[in-house]
């Protein structure tokens, strides 16, 4: 893996992970030295420097996170409200989901189903008012649980949660117990 | 009520048949159905008698297959003559079309598996507070997300099938000596029956690992068996008893 | 606003939207035409192939968004934990294959092409959103006629259909080397 390359892993683990991450990791599962990853970080910086870029690189001790540039801000504002105002986004509509079957439920679970961080969703449906915290599961860490607001069934027109539509789960094609002795009766004849 | 239907991973009775051709090496516009016949029967006895449940399809498809062949018996310028010519064509053009589209969904799944590779982000936190108006929300597009999300996920997709439908008990034969020994420990001199180490809800798959359990340490761990004739229970003893 | 500025711009508002954002709303909110929208589409798809970038742009039909390249995913899994998704079944897959090539479709051509009851495969992919009604067959009975989604084209990489490979493609001549009157001459000769 060359520089060039190493640089390239690096922007799509920031892309992907649409939080913070430590350099520690980075060394561990790149298998890189701290200054080999610190380097290619400020290529990226310089990178992001360039107007034809929309990303800047956000350092916080030893994190790293990707964020869009302030000065872009009234545009990208102006998209999402746009998006927003047609209802709720997917991000957010898998998300209240999860939390409308599982609740009450840990952010870990939410992300591990939708298989990406989901704390911007999350921050979105509780400004919307859509769900709210219901305490701390008592496991390492305390993580925050989430569940629906009495909001939320005025969304959805229910009076309670017991109402939300039960899905059918088709298991791989139904079959019926068949008798092949009729089968062979039939090859015998011949 | 019957569940996994892939017998042995073929998908339906023409994915079996096309499984028979390719394996006798036969061109597909020219079948010999009687041999093709012989060997689709004799597969849907195997699974028969391995107790799988087999799909009603499986069964139409023999149905058609005896058909065809039992017209070819006839003399060929009976009236019916025609009509054997339209039922074995039909099944080809099935068996051709078939074909293609398994070559299609085996293009598609590779992409697929390619872009499952490929991860998007959640849009960024950009507060808003003007609009805002109470959403109308459906719960039916609720619930729709929710089910695909399970869909995706492997272990989900098992979470959400009934349990009893994939009820699948698992034995190791490590296991199954850890506990013999137990056993045989706990019995002393008098050794133990086969009989005894089988209890009474013990399913196929167990008894068969118990057996294999029992030659391993017969094996590796000095055991011995002992019959006094065929087809009845036999004795487990340590030899380490003789030993001591 | 130089092309450069607005590569940027645009480069961060996909960032930021995470989802497809529209050619339309793109136009609107930027205030340019189509044509210079797809102009910096057409520099970003550039820039991205260069391999000391982390990210792709994903087009389809007249929607844009970013994703990271599938060759980095090994080492972003790492980082970020990620579960990998398994993919269809094959009973779900074949079905697609169909709909995707003889759509708007029936579950009976569907069942009979395959030769088997495909209507659990078509619920699995009608809850994964790969595949929606496309209105109902003129037909006794009203049958329900089945389309592939936008999400299928996301699926499988395509921007459209016409991107697909022709039917031709697969068959290899196999249709026109088909007919009635071929197996009836091959027929006589046993």
């Amino acid at each position: 893996m060359d520089s060039d390359e190493l640089t390239g892993i690096i922007e799509g683990i920031l892309f992907g992970a649409g939080e913070a991450i430590g350099l520690n990791d980075l060394c561990r599962c790149l298998d890189k030295s701290p200054l080999e990853i610190r380097f290619v970080m400020e290529i990226l910086k310089q990178d992001y420097q360039d107007k034809a870029r929309g990303m800047r690189l956000v350092q916080i001790k030893d994190t790293y996170q990707l964020s869009t540039k302030p000065e872009h801000y009234d545009y990208i504002r102006e998209v999402l409200k746009h998006k927003q105002s047609t209802g709720l986004s997917r991000a957010a509509q898998e998300t209240l989901a999860i939390v409308a079957y599982r609740q009450p439920v840990t952010r870990l679970v939410i992300d591990e189903l939708r298989g990406v961080s989901s704390s911007s969703a999350i921050q979105r449906l509780l400004d919307r008012g859509l769900i709210s915290d219901a305490g701390r599961l008592e496991a390492p860490g305390r993580p925050i649980l989430y569940k629906t607001t009495p909001e939320f069934l005025r969304s959805v027109g229910f009076t309670n949660l017991e109402e939300m539509p039960e899905f059918e789960v088709f298991s791989q094609g139904k079959q019926e117990q068949f008798d092949l002795n009729g089968i062979e009766t039939n090859n015998k004849q011949e | 009520m019957g569940y996994a239907v892939s017998l042995e991973g073929f998908e339906g009775p023409l994915d079996l048949l096309i499984h028979l051709i390719q394996k006798n090496k036969i061109d597909i516009y020219d079948i010999p159905i009687s041999e093709i016949t012989k060997q689709y029967l004799s597969q849907i006895q195997v699974w028969k008698k391995l107790d799988m449940e087999v799909a009603s399809e499986f069964i139409v498809m023999a149905a058609r297959l005896l058909e065809i062949k039992s017209r070819m018996l006839l003399p060929k310028d009976e009236v019916e003559s025609e009509n054997e010519e339209d039922l074995q064509a039909r099944l080809i053009r099935q068996l051709v079309e078939y074909k293609i589209f398994k070559e299609i969904s085996a293009y598609l799944g590779t992409r697929e598996q390619r872009e499952l590779c490929a991860i998007y982000r959640d849009p960024e936190y950009i507060p808003i507070n003007e609009d805002k108006e109470p959403l109308v929300l459906d719960p039916m597009a609720l619930m729709q997300s929710f089910k695909g999300l399970l869909l995706l996920k492997e272990e989900d997709r098992e979470a959400i099938v009934p349990p009893q439908k994939i009820i699948r008990e698992l034995f190791n034969v490590e296991e199954k000596i850890t506990e013999i020994t137990a056993a045989l420990v706990q019995c002393g001199q008098a050794g133990l029956s086969f009989s005894e180490l089988l209890h009474p809800f013990i399913s196929r798959d167990e008894v068969v690992v118990t057996l294999l359990a029992l030659l391993e340490m017969v094996k590796t761990s000095g055991i011995r068996l002992e019959q006094n004739r065929v087809f009845i229970d036999f004795q487990i003893r340590r030899e380490v008893e003789d030993l001591g």
